[in-house]
């Protein structure tokens, strides 16, 4: 129970129950200044999701690093020993810690059937085999192999890609290598926009 | 105990809104106190928390002064300033040592019950009304922070004037002896009349009762 | 905490002073420079992340301003004012990190009415235990700065507490960590004020012939100190001219208090000693008027 | 950048135009301060809006939106004029004395070789006049009258003070201030640096809105000085990486050219790509492209790329034409289309004309998001009130969300605007069971290659070619595998490249992007270092990540130091040529083993080396910049030539030209941007963003407001030719009415942070009312300068 939920629970026996139901709370629960937060809380290294001046961060998640301790972040702050950032962050990056909690995360693979209104969730199985599905029969379709000219083009105009910008190059290195070896050219990122 | 006729000095609605007063008063003292002299904080444990003594206060106060404003309502005609009053208050050295023959005749109330009951009336109207202006978070949030901080102030010499006089109060009641059982139990003696109010016996409508016990 | 290192304490008379060993710690400051700050909010947002709170979400209401006030769940608010400079016309957007300002001579803490519930650390740092908070709100009227707010919920007064939890184990204020521009610093009151001379001359030289330091001496010095553009006009950034603790405040703690204290014991004694001296005030004759019947009894019931 | 964020500590002069640093990159702005502080600099904003970079400006100067070339080109004739300009250097480092074709002309708006029906200009004649050996002729005197200098100057002369403050609106003694403030470093001891962004490239000509402060940055010597420079400041975290790795639809990653319909073979290709010194003695370093080409493909199919299928070369898809997203959602929204991967993109509401995407996305017979946030895209088929209004039943699409990892829950490097690649580790695990984009791609790649086992197809040989054998795990590549395949390897002796010096063009070198060696080397993951010491207090932390190329820190440096190796400025001496040796504080961006007579040609890309005045061929309206209205103007004209009033070489797609509105309809200019408390689309998932800005809204100028009697906090409506939304008014002073060509002109600004399914409140997206023309060479859409009209709304 963290202190807001406690202060929480304070309030509403305060509203609904009687005076002996508050006097069972202990007298000294609390210190005048709040227990240090960060005290061994396992701490990792990052950089900022959002712009490209690239500050370090700091995450702290529960756990000690341990197997059995599944970590979550609680807390973020800018990495006193960047160079550029110098411990600083803006509001952005201030407030991560609520963007990598959103409620608005997705958490499971979904599909939308056609004409439908609703999510359904489905396996990572049946994603990748319905998806891999749908771009073999496109592809199949609609692959050029030669222009006009005779020329081997090899490539497949009817399926493109939008790319992030904000995933590892890593990443958007295995994204290029994928698209490509599809012959996918409609491949574009946000670095437009 | 033999019976004995009695006169009747309080009707048993205004024993009951003076009992109810004090219990409440009690608790609005107990639970204020402690705001006025954070030393004595503990006083306000009868609520169980001190979150719950700030809680509980105006409620208490409000349910104190109410009755009491009732009762001053009810008690207005006793407390008429008379002729004799100001010859008393003159004589207040006798009343306190109880140079009987000395002090003038008085009614219903002596004319220091007058004073106390003008208090009564006057700081029990301030308290209500301060008492609401910095209440919490009811009704402050309607006030400016200097009204509130003059109400505080306010409110607190009232509360201490209100104390010293129901201290007072307390003390002239237990010293005449028969007040606190008049009050208790509405009748006092003829005799008792006849010592510290004896205008009251001349009163026509002057009732008296029988009583099974004292 | 060591109440070794509590210096004032609300709720306490000056027989039971609170614990001073540590008074010689020199106190900090954090200042607050409106001419390098540019409204991002950083500190606002940092300061709600490292005290996990979360005001409600809100709606435009004309201003950059949000939320539009400090609650007990915003204890630092940027406030944004648009100034048009009335000598060369220019317009100037006024930005002021809006927190506790930990004065020296706090209102909030004279006005508190509960024992040890706002206390001055010897660091010079203004914090609230919210334990010991009885929700009276009384330092939320007597704060000049307006900066204490009720909690809806639990009926307790917050604020920006410095990061107390952060200080204790030496580290700055959240909100000074994360300040982009180097508007926030933090540091002890000597260094803060000799930074601020400097930069005073500095922003002289580049010609704000007003610039000066918000210190107010009403309070007695704040723990939190502010470089303005205009120091004659700090109404413009919503800062009071004159902060201090109001007439009707002292004379509640130093006037009525003692005379009231007074009032009761006095009282009390004179009933004490008239007792003693006069004895008891009874009616000797009552005795035989128990026998008379004279008048048939009748309901006392009205 | 040229530069890097601390850099800017070193500069003198500031100029933030076309960006809004202390809104967007507020921690970057940090550094301006520190400048402003300790290096007693100067800060120039000018924008059209009194932003919150302008609130801490030294002096601030409004401009139309739209209208920044002319802004420019007149400082550079203020320079010229007034001699200004650092004349060591322009000689030395730029193309200033180089002589342009005779036939080369510019008429009334128009560079010669224009297309009237195509739109297009055939760029012949853009180019030096040659002689015999095929090198540029050169006048060292500047006296010849084609010499860029002269041209140039001829250019830009039309540019007087009247003439730009009559077209951008901004008053003669501001544009003065600010032309003064940035003349004064045309000195070796001072340096300028420009701070841009979304503000110049957001445009019809937002290439050449960057090009015109190139060319004053040349004039005044600050390119490849410390503090100086020409930094874009770059928006995503990793849009650099994303560049590094081109993710573009002609691009391969490391800056290299995706093949064309006309490279019909590698011999051909590369030959199309291999450039030609210009000058005698170049370095030209593209000239090593046939290493980079090579070395990627090894690195894309791993031994089936061998000498005798063209190291695989026909596997790579050949484009005809430009097939940006702006193009692909035009054919998406004639059914051309049937298949759309979205990774990480709002792109429902980043697209420009959010309604015409709307209908082409309806039109997709697949839809694939991989995204960690539940994001309006992926909704873009479900009703939501008058914020998305349309009909589930009618939508074929068959929508998959796959759920992604974001930073916090992966390793991996992004690389920052001052191109530093840092590694950065996971801190989580992701909620549910959501995968990293790589795995993801890598599951579908598997499941393809399966089916085309199974059944056979059309050209399977490249999916199975492509290089995931060096995966230990096929199903999720990991970052350090792929960071090692980026960096190189010899194929011979198995170890890690040092650099990209080492490589090959037989095959015998994988290096998936060239730019990128070094930085995990024998030595290991360069990129993770962390040492942040400083020793030169210049701000260079060479220790500290890997910065590409070679771990430079400054690009260009070569240009710090005169033709013999002295520096300009011994107080900012980044290289030196002392005791018959290089010495530095950073990587030499240049071969360090050549004397300084021999490195004389600091801008090693290009084929001549120096900086360009003249573009050359290289941009589709020409070789220098013109101001051009919008596309849609608020005047309707052009001051300069009515004839030519817009852009004549932007890329204008069918029926596209039907949805710019007139100024008649539509007379207020409307710009969009970022707050400092929102990220895009981002935060508005992030509670304490939201809280921070709960709500979009429209600033309106005092006289517009008081014209319209609109009060802040009333609703209006915002619209335009191609839609319009509802929104709050904040009436404020910071924005004015500016004198343009004889009319007031009124800017409207709208935040981008509109939205319907996250934290803050419903809004509409600025894209509703945006349109899709773009910059002629980039196609990044104009979002920064279109005509809207204003409403207050009675009852809502």
């Amino acid at each position: 129970m963290n202190r807001r939920q406690f202060f929480k629970l304070c309030a509403s026996s305060t509203a609904t129950s009687a005076i002996s139901a508050l006097g069972l709370l202990p007298g000294k629960a609390f210190a005048a200044v709040r227990e240090f937060k960060l005290l061994r809380a396992k701490e990792t290294r990052n950089n900022c999701c959002y712009c490209s001046v690239g500050c370090g961060l700091l995450m702290y998640s529960h756990g000690s690093n341990g197997k059995n301790a599944e970590k979550s972040i609680f807390h973020i702050e800018g990495d006193a020993d960047h160079p550029v950032n110098r411990g600083s962050l803006c509001p952005k990056g201030a407030g991560l810690v609520d963007y990598v909690n959103s409620p608005n995360r997705n958490h499971f693979p979904e599909v939308r059937e056609p004409g439908t209104n609703e999510w359904k969730r489905i396996s990572w199985n049946e994603a990748f085999g319905r998806i891999a599905r749908l771009m073999k029969d496109d592809r199949d379709a609609n692959f050029i192999e030669k222009n006009s000219d005779g020329t081997t083009v090899n490539r497949w105009l009817s399926t493109g890609m939008m790319t992030s910008s904000a995933q590892p190059n890593e990443g958007a290195y295995i994204t290029h290598k994928f698209a490509r070896s599809l012959g996918l050219v409609a491949i574009d990122t946000i670095a437009r926009n | 105990m033999h019976k004995q006729n009695k006169i009747l000095r309080h009707k048993l609605f205004d024993r009951i809104c003076h009992w109810f007063v004090v219990a409440v008063g009690l608790v609005a003292f107990l639970t204020g106190f402690g705001f006025f002299f954070p030393s004595f904080q503990w006083l306000g444990a009868i609520a169980g928390t001190p979150q719950m003594a700030r809680f509980v206060h105006p409620i208490a106060g409000l349910m104190m002064c109410l009755p009491l404003m009732l009762i001053l309502v009810r008690y207005y005609h006793h407390n008429k300033w008379e002729k004799n009053d100001l010859k008393w208050m003159l004589a207040i050295k006798d009343v306190m040592f109880e140079n009987e023959d000395k002090i003038p005749a008085i009614g219903h109330y002596n004319p220091g019950q007058k004073v106390l009951f003008r208090t009564f009336v006057v700081t029990s109207v301030v308290l209500t009304v301060t008492g609401i202006m910095m209440w919490q978070p009811y009704f402050a949030p309607y006030f400016a922070s200097a009204a509130i901080e003059w109400a505080i102030l306010l409110h607190a010499v009232c509360a201490v004037i209100m104390l010293i006089f129901v201290i007072v109060h307390f003390w002239m009641a237990t010293w005449v002896e028969g007040s606190v059982a008049g009050m208790l139990y509405g009748s006092v003696s003829r005799a008792w009349c006849k010592k510290h109010h004896p205008n009251m016996l001349n009163d026509p409508k002057l009732k008296t009762i029988k009583q099974e016990k004292h | 905490m060591s109440t070794q290192d509590i210096i004032l304490s609300s709720g306490t008379s000056r027989l039971s002073p609170a614990a001073q060993v540590r008074k010689k710690l020199s106190k900090v400051a954090k200042l607050f420079d409106a001419t390098k700050c540019n409204g991002c909010k950083a500190c606002q947002v940092s300061c709600s992340e490292w005290n996990d709170l979360r005001a409600p979400i809100g709606e435009f209401t004309g201003s950059y301003q949000n939320p539009a006030d400090l609650s007990s769940e915003c204890w630092t608010l940027m406030k944004f004012n648009e100034v048009t400079d009335e000598k060369d016309k220019l317009l100037r957007w006024q930005f002021t990190h809006t927190a506790c300002m930990h004065c020296d001579d706090p209102a909030c803490l004279t006005a508190c009415s509960t024992k040890d519930a706002i206390v001055q650390h010897a660091n010079g740092i203004v914090d609230f235990d919210s334990d010991k908070c009885i929700g009276c709100g009384y330092c939320v009227t007597a704060c000049p700065f307006d900066v204490p707010k009720l909690d809806s919920v639990d009926q307790k007064a917050y604020k920006c507490t410095m990061c107390s939890d952060r200080l204790q184990v030496g580290q700055e204020p959240s909100c000074v960590k994360s300040c982009t521009t180097g508007a926030l610093k933090f540091g002890t009151r000597e260094d803060m004020l000799f930074i601020a001379d400097m930069r005073i001359k500095q922003l002289h030289e580049k010609g704000f012939a007003k610039a000066g330091l918000y210190n107010p001496k009403g309070v007695g010095g704040t723990g939190m100190m502010m470089i303005l553009h205009d120091i004659d006009d700090p109404q413009s950034y919503g800062l009071p001219a004159d902060p201090k603790t109001s007439l009707s405040i002292k004379l509640w703690q130093d006037v009525v208090k003692p005379l009231g204290a007074a009032g009761i014991i006095a009282t009390v004694a004179v009933a004490c000693l008239h007792r003693i001296t006069v004895g008891r005030n009874i009616v000797e004759e009552d005795e035989p008027a128990a026998f008379d019947h004279s008048h048939p009894s009748k309901s006392d019931k009205e | 950048m040229t530069n890097h964020w601390i850099d800017i500590k070193n500069s003198n002069v500031v100029v933030i135009m076309g960006g809004n640093a202390a809104e967007a990159h507020p921690v970057g702005f940090g550094w301006v301060t520190e400048a402003m502080e300790h290096n007693n600099a100067k800060l120039v904003v000018v924008d059209p809006r009194y932003n919150r970079s302008a609130a801490l400006s030294d002096c601030y100067a409004p401009l139309r939106s739209g209208t920044d070339i002319a802004f420019l080109l007149g400082l550079s004739r203020y320079l010229i004029e007034t001699k200004q300009v650092n004349y060591d250097y322009v000689k030395a480092y730029t193309n200033a004395s180089y002589i342009v074709r005779e036939d080369f002309e510019f008429n009334e708006g128009l560079f010669s070789g224009f297309d009237e029906k195509s739109r297009t200009y055939d760029k012949e004649t853009w180019y030096y006049e040659l002689d015999e050996d095929g090198y540029a002729k050169v006048d060292e005197s500047f006296e010849h009258p084609r010499c860029v200098w002269n041209l140039l100057k001829h250019h830009v002369e039309r540019y007087d003070f009247d003439t730009v403050s009559n077209i951008t609106g901004t008053p003669v003694e501001d544009y003065e201030k600010v032309c003064a403030i940035i003349g004064s470093t045309y000195t070796h001891d001072k340096a300028a640096t420009f701070m841009y962004a979304l503000g110049w490239t957001h445009h019809t000509k937002g290439t050449q809105n960057i090009r015109s402060m190139a060319m004053v940055q040349l004039l005044l010597g600050n390119i490849g000085v410390l503090g100086g420079g020409v930094n874009a400041l770059r928006g995503h975290s990793n849009v650099q990486g994303a560049t590094d790795m081109g993710l573009l639809c002609q691009a391969l990653p490391g800056y290299l050219k995706l093949p064309s319909d006309k490279d019909t073979d590698l011999e051909t290709y590369l030959d199309h790509h291999t450039p030609k010194p210009l000058r005698p003695g170049q370095t030209n370093y593209w000239s090593n492209y046939p290493k980079f080409f090579i070395s990627q493909m090894k690195s894309f199919w791993g031994e089936n790329a061998t000498k005798e299928n063209s190291f695989g070369y026909d596997w790579l898809p050949k484009w005809d034409q430009q097939y940006d997203f702006t193009k692909h959602i035009d054919m998406m929204y004639h059914g051309e289309v049937n298949g759309y991967f979205i990774q990480g993109v709002n792109a429902i509401n980043s697209m420009p004309n959010r309604n015409k995407t709307l209908a082409a996305f309806s039109k997709l017979k697949f839809m694939v998001v991989m995204d960690p946030l539940a994001t309006e895209t992926s909704v873009f088929w479900k009703k939501d009130d008058k914020f998305n209004d349309v009909d589930p039943s009618q939508i074929q699409t068959q929508v998959f969300r796959l759920p992604t990892t974001l930073f916090a829950e992966e390793e991996g490097c992004i690389v920052n605007s001052g191109r530093w690649m840092q590694w950065h580790w996971k801190g989580a695990n992701a909620p549910g069971e959501s995968k990293p984009d790589a795995a993801i791609l890598s599951g579908i790649l598997m499941k393809l290659r399966a089916l085309y086992k199974e059944e056979g197809g059309v050209l399977p040989e490249p999916i199975n070619a492509i290089n995931w054998a060096g995966y230990h795990d096929s199903h999720f590549p990991h970052g350090s595998e792929v960071a090692k395949e980026l960096n190189g390897i010899d194929l011979k002796t198995g170890k890690q490249l040092d650099s990209f010096s080492q490589l090959k063009d037989d095959g015998s070198t994988a290096c998936g992007c060239w730019i990128y060696s070094g930085s995990w080397t024998e030595e290991g993951n360069l990129m993770a270092r962390r040492d942040n010491s400083d020793p030169s207090g210049k701000g260079i932390t060479p220790g500290w990540s890997f910065a590409w190329p070679s771990n430079r820190r400054v690009l260009y440096n070569r240009a710090s130091c005169d033709v013999n190796g002295k520096p300009w400025d011994p107080k900012r001496t980044i290289v030196e040529w002392k005791h018959d040796k290089w010495h530095g504080i950073d990587v030499g961006d240049f071969n360090m083993k050549l004397t300084p007579q021999e490195s004389a040609h600091p801008f090693i890309m290009q084929q001549e080396g120096v900086g360009r005045f003249f573009a050359l061929k290289h941009l589709a309206e020409g070789p220098f910049p013109e101001h051009y209205e919008p596309m849609e103007s608020p005047i309707g004209t052009n001051p300069l030539h009515p004839k030519v009033i817009s852009n004549p070489a932007v890329r204008m797609l069918d029926g596209v030209a039907e949805t710019l509105g007139s100024h008649k309809e539509y007379p207020y200019v409307c710009t969009t941007y970022c707050v400092t408390e929102h990220f895009n689309f981002w935060t508005a998932h992030c509670r304490l963003a939201a809280i921070s800005m709960p709500e979009t809204f429209v600033e309106i100028d005092e006289v517009l407001a008081a014209a319209k009697g609109i009060n802040s906090g009333d609703w209006v409506t915002v619209s335009s030719k191609r839609g319009e939304l509802q929104t709050k008014a904040l009436v404020t002073k910071r924005l004015q009415p500016l004198k343009v060509h004889g009319q007031l002109v009124h800017t409207v600004g709208l935040p981008r942070h509109g939205g319907y399914n996250a934290l803050t409140r419903k809004s509409s997206s600025c894209n509703v009312l945006t349109t899709e023309v773009g910059d002629a060479n980039t196609q990044v859409p104009e979002f920064k300068a279109f005509l809207v009209n204003v409403t207050k709304v009675e009852a809502i």
